[in-house]
């Protein structure tokens, strides 16, 4: 009798927590004809609905799956990296043509799990896949999905440079900054390319590079921004994924300028003067595209630059000058051309 | 002897101005025990009426009945004439009853004003708790009563005396006309005593009936009217304070109905076994409980400890079987000292102990019988491997000889000890203890709670291992298992012993002593 | 010696300080809820879940209505809901109530990020929209002062609801009739029995309180400090809480403090691009020190005596 | 109150047989714990069903994911049951180890939150050794990357047994601190610190090959169509069973065991019996760290071979806790249990990928098991933790459980049962 009625209060509490649910739910999926091109994603450890490239890349899948009707996708989330192996194996098992792996952490079980399914398609974003001490191999079967975010991250560079000298900024105290992630090479590159060109417009310029050694955490972000807008920065440029939306959120509360990465994030925050933009969901629909029309390119799959619109940056709330503008197209025609380079390595 | 019948209840419109409370046939039983059986208590209005009888008599129970914290299986209450219906505290406290109970209802961190107005606080401002007028209230109260107490005190900062005016001030705080005191005394030192009943006879002044619950009779004679005698679940008495005497009172009380006869040749003493000298040892409130005592057992011999419960003996055993510090003095088996070495080192001495609450000291509920019965020697040399590994099967043929030897009815040793009934729990424990071959056996309340088979068969345990050369120190609260096991009896009183007595020492003389009668007052020593 | 001045810079950062602040805040009101809960007798371990609770009925609700005072209200629901699980679990039928929380905790987590991915099919909520977000507050004038302006008077809202809600809780506890049955019963049930008060009336609000407290802190970290939703986003800041309100003692006054450590803690590693140490080492600190202070070096805690002890009527 | 004694029925031999005893034991054993699981399935159900799944579909995927069954339809037949059962293996293996090391300080009247951080620890020193010797040959490394994992688990473990001993600080709160100062370890190691894989944060290098657990099935061949080498599953299951019966014979078998049950169920008559208390919950402490050490050593030898941040931000730790419950704390319901919650873990993502069904399902079946068997705990498994002196006789004892750390306890007065069976 106890026991029913602990039976009673558990579904009562249930139902009333799914209440809002019941509004919400519909279900996707449409029946494809064909030959059938089944599709993997496995996430990192932030889930799909990290609000950064786990999310785009699934935006991407979905793109694909609209526009070619025999592509069907399947999505896994890893909670924790042990599951970077048995997911990536789940998919390739079952015999899918492409499975995607998401993110620069899985590099070495992508490695693994590609060795063992020599005919399974593999694609990895941003990174290659690479061997245990950390070396990068060139797998036949395996496209790496690489960006130049250097070149993303020097555009909004270019207009944060711009803007301190312009002298027009709130604090005034010449100084911009950066909120990372983890630091690792994608996160490392988009900074590079930032502080390389801040400083080439505006050399006396300061740039402050934080981490929050997280991706997913708002309030991190937002306490290494707060105290970067605390030192002086005008500028907060955010590197961080979902964690980067805090970033966003302690600029607009400070009154003093954002950039966004990854997506245009101009919607997330009223600050955000530009986005440092990296088309993950582009790169995405072009490798799932790529085994429908049986191009698949492997090692040999050409990153994702501003030459070939992978990379690029986009308008942000706040009208710039014209001649802010103006460089910016200047300096983006100059990379794609070569006769600028920004740098990859990182140098604080 | 002026001992009148149970008095009938009378038409109640009759007595409607003088009876405060009357209880007719109350009956209250367990599964196995009666605890009250068919009682009828009547007390007067503006007296202090004793309730007295051993441990285990129904005292505690009728009185939880009246308060309502029990619900009686058959009876009446009538409050100043009046049927009531008692279901809850809160009943009772509207009635005008009010009960300070043995353990205190206290909240050692709140303040003695906060304690006292609890669930009837002054509040202004919707709920702020208004300090001053709670204390202004407890002033007013103590000055009426004579009660003194600071209201912002924090009461786990008072001795226990005050603690208990603090008890007494809640009571009457709530209005209450009738108190019952549960054992009042117990905690408190003589002085402590006396101040109490100096505040007694001030609330009976003022109007107040009081009901006292104890088994300390020389309190009895001093501060009550009248005396109500229970024994083991009945009324066997009602006396009047001024026509009787401690003798007669003990003799009542103690009865001598079951007298159990143990068949045991005489002792044959040899050396001392167990020498204590001077021991103290303070309870858990930090009061001393064992004060300067000293003794001595041989082998081959029971000394018996007789004495109120509460008056030491606990505390004592405790100190003996190593699990409470002693403060001060030398305990000794043969030539070994084993003052404070520890429990497992005091065993190894050849102590063993029956502790007095087999549940929550004896055994392990949930061990089986099996476990049970090598607690405390599960690294002897005979049940382990080098200390490391149990050899179930010697555990085994070991338990099925001792539930064979001392008769523990059981299907199985692999059943839980839980599932068992008192009497066998109880067999379990004692032939543990036994069979470890002990120099000395503390026995601590051997057969509470236990079926008359059981106690028999225990007794006739305890005297054979006497007659194989063990000491035996006894303590009961049962006065006929002292006297009828035992070859020389030490009578303790408030952590003394007071005297030693002969086996044959007379009830009466046992009683007395017991009561703190029979011997030179040393009252003002506190 | 170089690193000494960078402590010191460190420590005249106005930024360090309202952050410690806000994280401190963060923490507080679960801690409040902490604090009443078990000075009733019930151990709460399941604030965690009740906040992330919180945090996402905050989200959904900022989603769907744009108002964050309804979503407000409805995260304290939310959290006081769980609350009413814990409660009916541990107070009727008497269950550990550390497992009862550990399970709350497990069940809140396993619901949420169900229903944020059935809700949004798996994409997550978006942020939530500024104007659907408890707002600053920037205090005119005061703010400008030196200093002590940003960090008093820069914050948000809830911070200042926080604040009031310490004094609250604490005036309440000490102060009060309420608060003194809430003591009485967690000391000490059979006697506040005796004095005629209802034990587990007092229990079941109690633990109800925390839920809404805990709630409220959901709301103030998805949509106040940040603006979104994350499975899991609470991070084991129930456990923190649980552990400061320990630390201080069983008070609101030194559960703030103990907050505040936290908070601090928190704030420091973000701060620490003027200190030359390694982020992870410094997050470690604040939990060293908690277990300094617990292992009594500096003094022991003692819980309310009937801490974790469900109530039978008539038991002794 | 003076507390009357309620003398039971003494038990007439003949009147229970033992076998009908038994039998009422192993049903009041597992009884709750199956019927917590299913009462947890069905909660499940209702949650899919009202958010317009199809429960059919995701438990056809937890079983098929879980332990190859019901492989079958359009939505599960491109599975491969021995891959799922594998990977079951693979999860189970650290499950066992904690849930043992959460069990059997509750035997001692313990709650070990901290068998997570105790794991974390074992692992950094199990893969500081593996990484630092890997040259040394695998009959000496193996054994010491083990070895040193283990006692890293105990030392962390100890730790709270001697807190709890000696200052009497709650190990609920000892335990969570622990747990986060070992994680942000680990974290400051694998990020810029001192084991960090050079340009990969988050890993370290891989240890020796000597330091390796052999895999089931090895080669470069195909197996049920799948290559060799996905077949996870390690010789670090066999340790844990190997572990599983050393609990056994250490809770039923040895003195020790017996003082650590005594303690968990009278701390007083185990003194009066002569057993040192806080001896007895430090030695606990340290076994129950040990095991939780030897989890991360063998999942650094058997599985992943390098340190990564898993061993900090998996919640192996805390399912350890849901597992101990729900094996009832003893050797063989943990090792069932841990396959169960194993095979929960490596299905929820199959559910997901093929039915759409969001694996956090999985998250809520183990909540609502552990409710079920905390509301029937103590009755169940007799776990003893009230403090109740009096039970007005008459009513049925009531279901009473306090923190599981009370240094002083005493028994609930429950009827005797063998009387009631006549």
């Amino acid at each position: 009798m106890k026991r029913s009625r602990l039976q009673f209060v558990v579904i009562g509490a249930l139902l009333l927590l799914l209440v809002p649910a019941l509004a919400a739910c519909g279900s996707g999926g449409n029946s494809s004809s064909g030959p059938k091109v089944k599709v993997g994603l496995v996430t990192d450890t932030g889930g799909l609905n990290d609000k950064g490239f786990n999310h785009l890349a699934y935006v991407g899948l979905q793109n694909a799956m609209h526009d070619f009707s025999n592509v069907v996708g399947s999505v896994k989330e890893s909670k924790s990296d042990a599951d970077y192996i048995p997911n990536l194996q789940g998919f390739a098992s079952q015999g899918y043509n492409l499975v995607i792996a998401v993110g620069f952490l899985m590099a070495q079980a992508v490695a693994t799990v590609a060795k063992q399914y020599p005919n399974v398609h593999f694609a990895i974003i941003d990174s290659t896949p690479s061997d245990a001490n950390g070396n990068s191999l060139t797998l036949p079967n395996v496209e790496p999905l690489l960006f130049h975010e250097q070149e993303a991250g020097a555009l909004v560079g270019v207009i944060a440079g711009m803007l301190e000298k312009g002298g027009t900024t709130k604090l005034k105290k010449n100084t911009i900054s950066a909120v990372g992630g983890v630091s690792i090479p994608p996160v490392d590159k988009y900074i590079a390319g930032y502080k390389w060109a801040a400083q080439m417009e505006d050399p006396g310029v300061n740039v402050l590079v934080g981490y929050s050694q997280d991706f997913s955490d708002p309030t991190k972000c937002k306490a290494v921004a707060n105290s970067q807008i605390g030192l002086g920065s005008d500028i907060v440029f955010q590197v961080a994924g979902g964690c980067g939306l805090g970033a966003l959120q302690a600029a607009d509360t400070a009154g003093v300028y954002s950039i966004g990465v990854d997506t245009d994030q101009k919607a997330d925050a009223q600050n955000v003067i530009a986005s440092a933009v990296k088309r993950v969901e582009v790169a995405t629909y072009l490798a799932i595209k790529d085994v429908v029309n049986g191009h698949f390119q492997g090692a040999n799959e050409p990153a994702f630059t501003l030459q070939n619109g992978g990379v690029g940056f986009a308008p942000g709330n706040i009208t710039l000058s014209s001649d802010i503008t103006a460089e910016v197209t200047k300096v983006e025609n100059a990379i794609k051309a070569g006769t600028l380079t920004p740098p990859t390595q990182r140098s604080w | 002897m002026s001992t009148t019948a149970p008095e009938t209840p009378q038409a109640m419109t009759g007595d409607e101005g003088t009876i405060a409370i009357e209880m007719r046939n109350i009956r209250k039983a367990w599964p196995g025990v009666v605890a009250n059986d068919n009682v009828s208590f009547t007390v007067q209005k503006g007296e202090i009426h004793a309730l007295v009888g051993e441990n285990g008599a129904g005292k505690s129970t009728l009185m939880n009945v009246l308060y309502g914290l029990l619900r009686p299986d058959a009876g009446e209450i009538y409050v100043n004439g009046k049927l009531a219906h008692i279901s809850g505290p809160r009943d009772a406290i509207a009635l005008g009853i009010g009960m300070v109970h043995q353990h205190f209802m206290l909240i050692p961190p709140l303040t003695v004003g906060e304690n006292i107005t609890l669930g009837r606080e002054p509040v202004y401002n919707v709920d702020v708790f208004d300090t001053a007028k709670a204390n202004a209230n407890i002033r007013e109260l103590s000055a009426q009563y004579g009660l003194a107490i600071d209201p912002s005190t924090r009461t786990s900062d008072l001795p226990v005396g005050l603690q208990q005016r603090v008890e007494i001030l809640k009571v009457l705080y709530r209005g209450a006309d009738i108190l019952i005191l549960d054992e009042p005394t117990g905690v408190l030192t003589p002085q402590e005593t006396d101040d109490l009943f100096v505040v007694l006879r001030g609330l009976v002044k003022r109007g107040k009936t009081i009901i006292f619950i104890t088994h300390k009779l020389r309190e009895v004679l001093e501060i009550s009217d009248n005396v109500t005698v229970l024994r083991r679940g009945k009324v066997v008495g009602h006396l009047v304070t001024k026509e009787t005497n401690q003798e007669e009172i003990a003799r009542m009380m103690v009865g001598r109905d079951v007298l159990l006869r143990v068949e045991k040749p005489p002792a044959k003493p040899g050396e001392p076994l167990l020498r204590v000298e001077h021991l103290n040892v303070t309870s858990e409130q930090g009061i001393p409980a064992v004060r300067d005592l000293s003794l001595e057992v041989r082998s081959g011999e029971i000394l018996g400890i007789a004495g109120v419960e509460g008056n030491g003996q606990s505390e004592l055993v405790e100190a003996l079987a190593g699990t409470r510090q002693v403060v001060s003095g030398h305990i000794q088996i043969g030539d070994a000292a084993i003052t404070n070495i520890g429990a497992r080192k005091i065993r190894s001495a050849g102590m063993a102990h029956i502790p007095e609450d087999r549940r929550e000291s004896g055994l392990v509920l949930n061990y089986s019988i099996a476990d049970n019965l090598i607690f405390g020697h599960q690294r002897d040399d005979t049940f382990t491997w080098k200390g490391i590994m149990l050899r179930l099967q010697t555990i085994r043929e070991w338990a099925e000889r001792l539930i064979k030897q001392f008769d523990i009815r059981t299907p199985s040793p692999d059943i839980a000890a839980r599932a068992l009934s008192g009497g066998n729990q109880q067999k379990v424990v004692v032939a543990r203890e036994l069979s470890s071959k002990p120099k000395v056996l503390l026995a601590a309340q051997p057969t509470r709670g236990v079926d008359i088979g059981a106690i028999e068969f225990i007794h006739r345990q305890l005297v054979a291992e006497r007659d194989s050369g063990a000491a035996i120190l006894l303590v009961s609260a049962e006065l006929d298992e002292v006297r009828s096991l035992s070859d020389r009896i030490a009578v303790m009183y408030e952590g003394r012993i007071v005297s030693f007595e002969p086996a044959d020492a007379t009830e009466e003389r046992l009683g007395l002593l017991m009561t703190g009668g029979g011997q030179k007052q040393e009252h003002a020593s506190a | 010696m170089q690193l000494i001045g960078q402590i010191l810079h460190l420590l005249i950062t106005p930024a360090l300080w309202q952050t410690t602040l806000e994280s401190g805040v963060l923490l507080l009101l679960p801690a409040l809820g902490g604090v009443i809960s078990e000075r009733s007798g019930v151990v709460n371990i399941a604030m965690e879940g009740m906040m992330l609770t919180g945090a996402f009925a905050a989200v959904a609700v900022a989603e769907v209505t744009g108002n964050p005072w309804i979503s407000t209200l409805v995260a304290i629901a939310a959290g006081g809901l769980m609350a009413v699980i814990h409660a009916v679990v541990s107070i009727r039928f008497r269950a550990d109530q550390i497992i009862s929380g550990v399970a709350i905790n497990i069940f809140a987590f396993g619901i949420t990020a169900f229903l944020n991915s059935k809700i949004t099919n798996f994409q997550g909520f978006n942020p939530v929209k500024p104007s659907a977000q408890l707002p600053y507050l920037h205090i005119p004038i005061l703010d400008k002062i030196p200093f002590f302006g940003p960090i008093f008077f820069d914050q948000n809202i809830i911070v200042y609801v926080g604040l009031f809600l310490l004094v609250a809780v604490q005036f309440m506890l000490f102060r009060t009739r309420l608060g003194l049955r809430i003591r009485a019963v967690g000391e000490h049930p059979q006697a506040a029995d005796t004095a005629g008060i209802n034990v587990y009336s007092i229990r079941y609000g109690s633990v109800i309180a925390s839920g809404l407290l805990s709630g409220l802190a959901g709301a103030f970290l998805a949509i106040g400090i940040t603006n979104v939703f994350n499975d899991g986003m609470t991070d084991g800041r129930g456990y923190i809480a649980l552990a400061a309100m320990i630390f201080g003692k069983w008070t609101p006054i030194g559960s703030f403090v103990a907050c505040l450590i936290f908070g601090l803690g928190t704030s420091i590693v973000a701060n620490n691009s003027t200190l030359n140490v390694s982020r992870d080492l410094l997050s470690m600190l604040p939990y060293i020190l908690t277990l300094v202070v617990l292992a009594g070096l500096v003094g022991k805690s003692i819980p309310p005596a009937a801490d974790g002890q469900p109530y039978t009527p008539g038991s002794e | 109150m003076a507390a009357p004694q309620a003398p039971t029925k003494p038990a007439k031999p003949g009147e229970t047989s033992m076998p009908v005893i038994w039998a009422k034991q192993l049903g009041r054993l597992i009884g709750a714990p199956i019927g917590s699981v299913i009462f947890a399935f069905i909660i499940g159900a209702i949650i899919v069903l009202i958010t317009g799944g199809d429960p059919i579909q995701a438990y056809q995927g937890l079983f098929c994911g879980g332990i190859g069954l019901f492989c079958t339809g359009d939505l599960y037949s491109s599975i491969t049951p021995a891959l799922e059962i594998s990977s079951t293996i693979v999860f189970a293996t650290p499950l066992i180890f904690t849930g043992l090391a959460v069990a059997l300080p509750f035997r001692a009247g313990l709650f070990n939150i901290g068998a997570q951080g105790q794991l974390t620890m074992g692992a950094i020193a199990a893969a500081a050794v593996g990484i630092h010797y890997a040259s040394w040959p695998g009959f000496i490394l193996l054994p010491a990357v083990l070895i040193v994992g283990t006692l890293a688990g105990a030392a962390w473990g100890g730790i709270v047994g001697v807190l709890k001993a000696f200052t009497g600080a709650h190990e609920v709160v000892t335990t969570i601190m622990l747990n986060y100062i070992a994680a942000f370890f680990l974290y400051y190691l694998l990020r810029g610190g001192p084991m960090q894989l050079a340009g990969q944060p988050e890993i370290s290098a891989n240890v020796g090959a000597g330091a390796q657990l052999p895999h089931f099935l090895n080669g470069n061949g195909q197996l049920f169509g799948q290559p060799i080498g996905v077949y996870q599953a390690h010789t670090g299951i066999l340790i844990a069973f190997a572990v599983a019966v050393l609990f056994y014979i250490l809770l039923k078998r040895t003195a020790l065991g017996y003082e650590i049950r005594a303690v968990g169920q009278n701390q007083r008559a185990a003194r009066y019996a002569g057993i040192s208390v806080k001896r007895t919950l430090i030695i606990t402490m340290l076994i129950a760290g040990a095991f939780a050490g030897l989890a991360g050593g063998v999942e650094i030898a058997g599985l992943s071979h390098q340190l990564t941040i898993r061993y900090a931000t998996d919640s192996t730790g805390f399912d350890a806790i849901a597992v101990a419950l729900l094996g009832a704390n003893a050797a063989i319901g943990i090792i069932l249990a841990a396959f169960l919650f194993a095979a929960l873990r490596v299905a929820g993502p199959v559910m997901q990928g093929n039915a759409n069904v969001s694996q956090n399902l999985v998250d809520i079946i183990q909540a609502v098991i552990l409710f079920s068997i905390a509301a029937n705990f103590l009755r169940t498994f007799k776990i003893r933790l009230p403090a109740l002196r009096q039970t007005p006789p008459g009513e049925d004892a009531p279901m009473v459980a306090t923190t599981v750390t009370e240094l002083e306890d005493t028994e609930p007065s429950e009827p005797a049962e063998v009387g009631d069976t006549a």
